[in-house]
């Protein structure tokens, strides 16, 4: 790995400042692994629930022009399989780690908090934003300011890891609830998880194709709406940003750091582009460096925040 | 694109008591070893190996052994389902001789094999295993084919007693093969394994899937990480070998590692 | 034109369930002719403004995967100049056409709407919901409940015309929104809006790629927010629906039937596949009929609603 | 994609005072009429037409004459811009006898097409007017082409005096041509059309742009609702004779009808 991709996160160092996001082959500690062997700086976990969770009947992905609909529906082995399978990655790699959790109060968060204390995580990462378990857990915490000013709060106040607020793009005002969670003392943000929901009909079953009906949008199509939510609430908060939404290429990552992140993530493109992905981006930074005459990625500057 | 497309069911031929090969009348580019992914709408997406496919039809065998194939085993011509893929690796196609070794369902896709092999112009041995002879299934598509077919059963009905592994194994120390192909249980293909040394071989490895488009990481392997919904399902012995869950346990939909047992059966 | 894809909008039939969306191809008369030319069963005029407005600085387009931003910014010869040429359509045209209208609030619709009674106009769209004039006018009034009610019921106090209230998808609870318009005496709804919006950035220049910064996304990887919207909406309101966002061919139109719309915008896709989208989607429509034994476009049901 | 490129200047040539070309090291495809949209990122984008295109660099000749081509006239090589495009029709190729006529910075288009007739064999006229002859653009680049070449201002210095329009006329009389292509002010085109007749014809014709991609409809034309920047700019003359406001209004940024005057301004 050239130097010019080294990031310090949160006071970490990265190889790489791609992030495997959440909910991405994060399912066991080997989908984990090859992940970093194809050039992933940090990676994380499925969101990790309570109990374990076999997520919604399929179909569960779909395929839409710019992206793809999913709506897995949390499926995840519980906390404390899933924990085993972060300990056996971590066994066999010395790349940081991103726990990800998610559950539906305060209460909950602190009891999984505390358990994600005794793992051998680097980072914390509290899931506020899943669209797609609608229908059992009703609006995204991540659209109550309050809620999430609470919820991180009182996860701070127990967690031995940096935590991560994952907000949602189906809000008024992404602004509002970064400025609640960074209030409430959150070490960084994640931006964004999946858009809408969305829908698609087969028009010969006259059936939703999901069979959740509604899953959350991913995929290049997302890129303009991360983008522009990520230099919102950059131009607002002083915690770095975890950047993500349709990210595939060098190019991509580079205009997502001038919006504001400081690492990126790249979920979907994995299909369009295979694990590869990871080191074809690394790649394209690296030429991107080169041919601008930065020296590195962290000297890529973002662009001026909006209420300078 | 992972293409969907929705399809009526164009035929159903009842296999035995509770497995159904269903037809569509559909174009798919699919080579043998690869899958789809089917859905009747009703709950529930899973994969199925083509049992066959050409420019204008294709179909899959189907088992029925829980909630989904069940009451796919209670469809009829005309009903419609929604297909994605085809997915996955295929198999190589040798153009010399070629031993297919199947069981139970994973039957199917080495008749495609055979197939795309003779065409090929490979010579083809098959050995068809199942536990009863009223399980044993494609016996007479194999034997159209005109390939060397062996029946093996548990009880000898309609066939040799034994395993199918016993009779690969005879048939690998008295002939020299190119090529050794196998699909089935997995504890099957286990004990095939050990057989094999260095002889070529592939693979058909079955995992939870459900993106099967290698992004869920739902159908991966330790410790290689493998997607078998891309990389796989069809592995070479040398993957097959690294992979120190096969044949002692996979991932349920939540995760969960469960293990194979002798019966090829599955317990937490 | 086929009978079987004639339609009946608030009493008016239409010869193609096909609508020309406010912002495309409707600065002109002959801009909107050619639509119908092309196929169109009703068109839109381009939001009128009380006084003209030139619009943002360009660039005021850029392409994405899977759409478009842009951010034109209103621009239009004002409501006396855009009524004129609504009127000149009309002496070429008998098909029906809807003028779209732009205020920032209660008394300039009203205003705005009693011009348009005098008009030859067939119905009134009140644009609550532009994404790209929200550094001069702030947050949609799409996303305030009383707002729209507020507006809606001044606007059909003194209307002549049927009335449309014209939403946008970046709002928590569409459906609120939607009960609030009705409720106000909206006689349709029009759904949805550009999302977003979104931004690119130029990573060479160091700067956004629209002069704007930010622009409404449309285009193909709009369909499935617009389905789930639409969707959402058709499950609580008992007013027609003009759904539009991404559709660009028979089979999505069917798809947003399906969804509960009852006649369906297609603007962005002209990009794509030219004027003629019109009548290739209307050819598309009537080869489903056929093809699936419906008798005409009106008898397609749509699904089962969420709250039946 | 309308592929959007950033790019740095690579030249700039000073035609006249305010009249400059920007050349780019880029292999864009297009054709003789096509036009790009350009910006600084300072605010504006506007359609310019191809000076030349080639595999290795393109060319756009921009007079100043508002806020955006005025700060176009104070870059220097090196500088950032982005474009999109090629966009809209291109002039059709005739491999006989053509006759350019082109006023301000319509020549330059001209000068595009004249090579591609060229190299398509056919025998090229050139009428380059101007009002003065300091405002003559690309005489030494024709007259290198070969090709028969006439400038022509009001005042007569460098040339004849007179309008391109005349001289056009003069020449259709004296010989015959199997094309005629004509670039410029508005007006002057409309003189040139009223000498037409039955000669087959194509005129570069410009209205607003803003989308370039025939979406937003600030550049379609009375009666006939044709987009400029995808059914045009270039247009035939039956096209023309159909279009109302040819030569008699156009619409600015808001829409507004604006009046053409005989002096080839635009009033309210
Ligand atoms: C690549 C591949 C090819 C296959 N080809 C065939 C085939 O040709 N014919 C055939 O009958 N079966 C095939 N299967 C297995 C088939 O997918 C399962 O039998 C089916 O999903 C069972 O669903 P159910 O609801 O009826 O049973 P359940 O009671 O839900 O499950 C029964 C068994 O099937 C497995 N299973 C369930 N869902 C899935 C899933 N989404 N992905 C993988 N395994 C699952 C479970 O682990 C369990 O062991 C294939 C599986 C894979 C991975
Ligand atoms: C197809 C086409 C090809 C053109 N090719 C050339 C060329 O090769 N060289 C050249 O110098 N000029 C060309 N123009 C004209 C050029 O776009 C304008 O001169 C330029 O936009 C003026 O911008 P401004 O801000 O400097 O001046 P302004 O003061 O804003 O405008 C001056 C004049 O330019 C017109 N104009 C302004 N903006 C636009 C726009 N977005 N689209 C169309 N016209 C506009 C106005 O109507 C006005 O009459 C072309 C125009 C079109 C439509
Ligand atoms: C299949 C799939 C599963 C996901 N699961 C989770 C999850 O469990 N937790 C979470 O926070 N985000 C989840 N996400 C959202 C991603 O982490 C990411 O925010 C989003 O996909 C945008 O990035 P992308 O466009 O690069 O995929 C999931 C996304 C996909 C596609
Ligand atoms: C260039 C452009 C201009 C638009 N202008 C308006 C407008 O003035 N008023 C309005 O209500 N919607 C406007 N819209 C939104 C469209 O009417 C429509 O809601 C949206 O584009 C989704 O449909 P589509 O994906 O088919 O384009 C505009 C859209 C585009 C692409
Ligand atoms: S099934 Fe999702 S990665 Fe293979
Ligand atoms: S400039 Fe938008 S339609 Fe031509």
């Amino acid at each position: 790995m050239c130097k010019g991709l080294k990031t310090n996160f949160l006071g970490v160092e990265l190889a790489s400042p791609l992030v495997l996001p959440a909910g991405v082959m994060g399912m066991s500690y080997s989908g984990l692994k090859i992940c970093v062997e194809n050039g992933a700086g940090i990676v994380t976990s499925k969101s990790l629930t309570k109990l374990p969770r076999s997520g919604h009947e399929g179909p569960v992905m779909a395929e839409v022009p710019g992206g793809f609909l999913n709506c897995m529906g949390l499926c995840n082995p519980g906390l404390e399989e899933g924990l085993a399978e972060i300990a056996e990655f971590k066994k066999l790699s010395t790349t940081p780690l991103i726990v990800s959790i998610f559950a539906t109060g305060r209460e909950e968060f602190t009891e999984l908090t505390l358990a994600a204390n005794r793992s051998s995580a680097d980072f914390l990462e509290l899931n506020l934003s899943c669209p797609n378990v609608f229908d059992e857990f009703g609006i995204p915490l991540a659209a109550s300011r309050e809620q999430v000013f609470e919820i991180v709060r009182a996860v701070k106040e127990v967690s031995r890891l940096p935590v991560i607020a994952k907000l949602s793009p189906n809000v008024l005002s992404i602004t509002d609830i970064a400025l609640a969670a960074e209030a409430a003392g959150a070490d960084a943000l994640c931006l964004i998880n999946t858009l809408g929901p969305g829908m698609l009909i087969d028009i010969y079953a006259r059936k939703p194709v999901l069979y959740n009906r509604f899953g959350g949008l991913s995929g290049p199509c997302l890129k303009p709406i991360a983008l522009k939510l990520i230099y919102e609430v950059y131009s607002s908060v002083k915690i770095p940003i975890i950047g993500m939404g349709g990210i595939q290429s060098g190019q991509d990552a580079v205009e997502m750091k001038m919006a504001g992140a400081s690492v990126i993530g790249i979920g979907t493109a994995i299909y369009y582009h295979g694990l590869e992905i990871f080191n074809r981006v690394n790649q394209e930074i690296r030429d991107f460096l080169e041919e601008s005459g930065y020296e590195s990625w962290q000297a890529i500057p973002a662009l001026d925040k909006i209420r300078d | 694109m992972d293409k969907r497309v929705t399809l009526r069911i164009a035929d159903i031929v009842k296999e035995c008591s509770d497995v159904r090969t269903y037809i569509f009348q559909h174009p798919l580019a699919a080579l043998p070893g690869q899958f789809i992914m089917l859905t009747d709408f009703a709950g529930g997406e899973k994969p199925f190996s083509l049992a066959w496919c050409n420019d204008q039809e294709f179909a899959v065998t189907v088992k029925a052994v829980g909630p989904f194939t069940q009451r796919l085993a209670t469809k009829a011509a005309g009903d419609i389902v929604s297909i994605r893929g085809a997915f996955g690796s295929s198999f190589f196609i040798s153009r010399h001789r070629a031993l297919l070794v199947g069981g139970g369902y994973g039957t199917p896709p080495l008749y495609f094999l055979a197939r795309r092999l003779l065409e090929a112009g490979a010579e083809v041995t098959v050995v068809n295993g199942a536990r009863r002879s009223d399980d044993l299934l494609f016996c007479d598509r194999f034997r159209r084919l005109g390939v060397e077919y062996h029946n093996i059963t548990d009880t000898g009905g309609s066939g040799r007693e034994g395993t199918s592994v016993n009779l690969a194994g005879e048939l690998l120390k008295t002939s020299k093969f190119d090529y050794v192909y196998t699909a089935g249980p997995e504890l099957m293909m286990k004990s095939l394994i050990a057989l094999l040394q260095d002889q070529p071989c592939q693979f058909l490895m079955e995992r939870y899937m459900k993106c099967a488009i290698g992004i869920c990481g739902n159908c991966t392997v330790d410790p290689l990480g493998l997607r078998l919904c891309v990389e796989g399902p069809v592995l070479n012995r040398e993957q097959v070998e690294r992979i120190t869950e096969f044949g002692v346990y996979h991932r349920d939909a939540a995760g969960h590692r469960i293990k194979f047992t002798d019966r090829g059966e599955k317990i937490t």
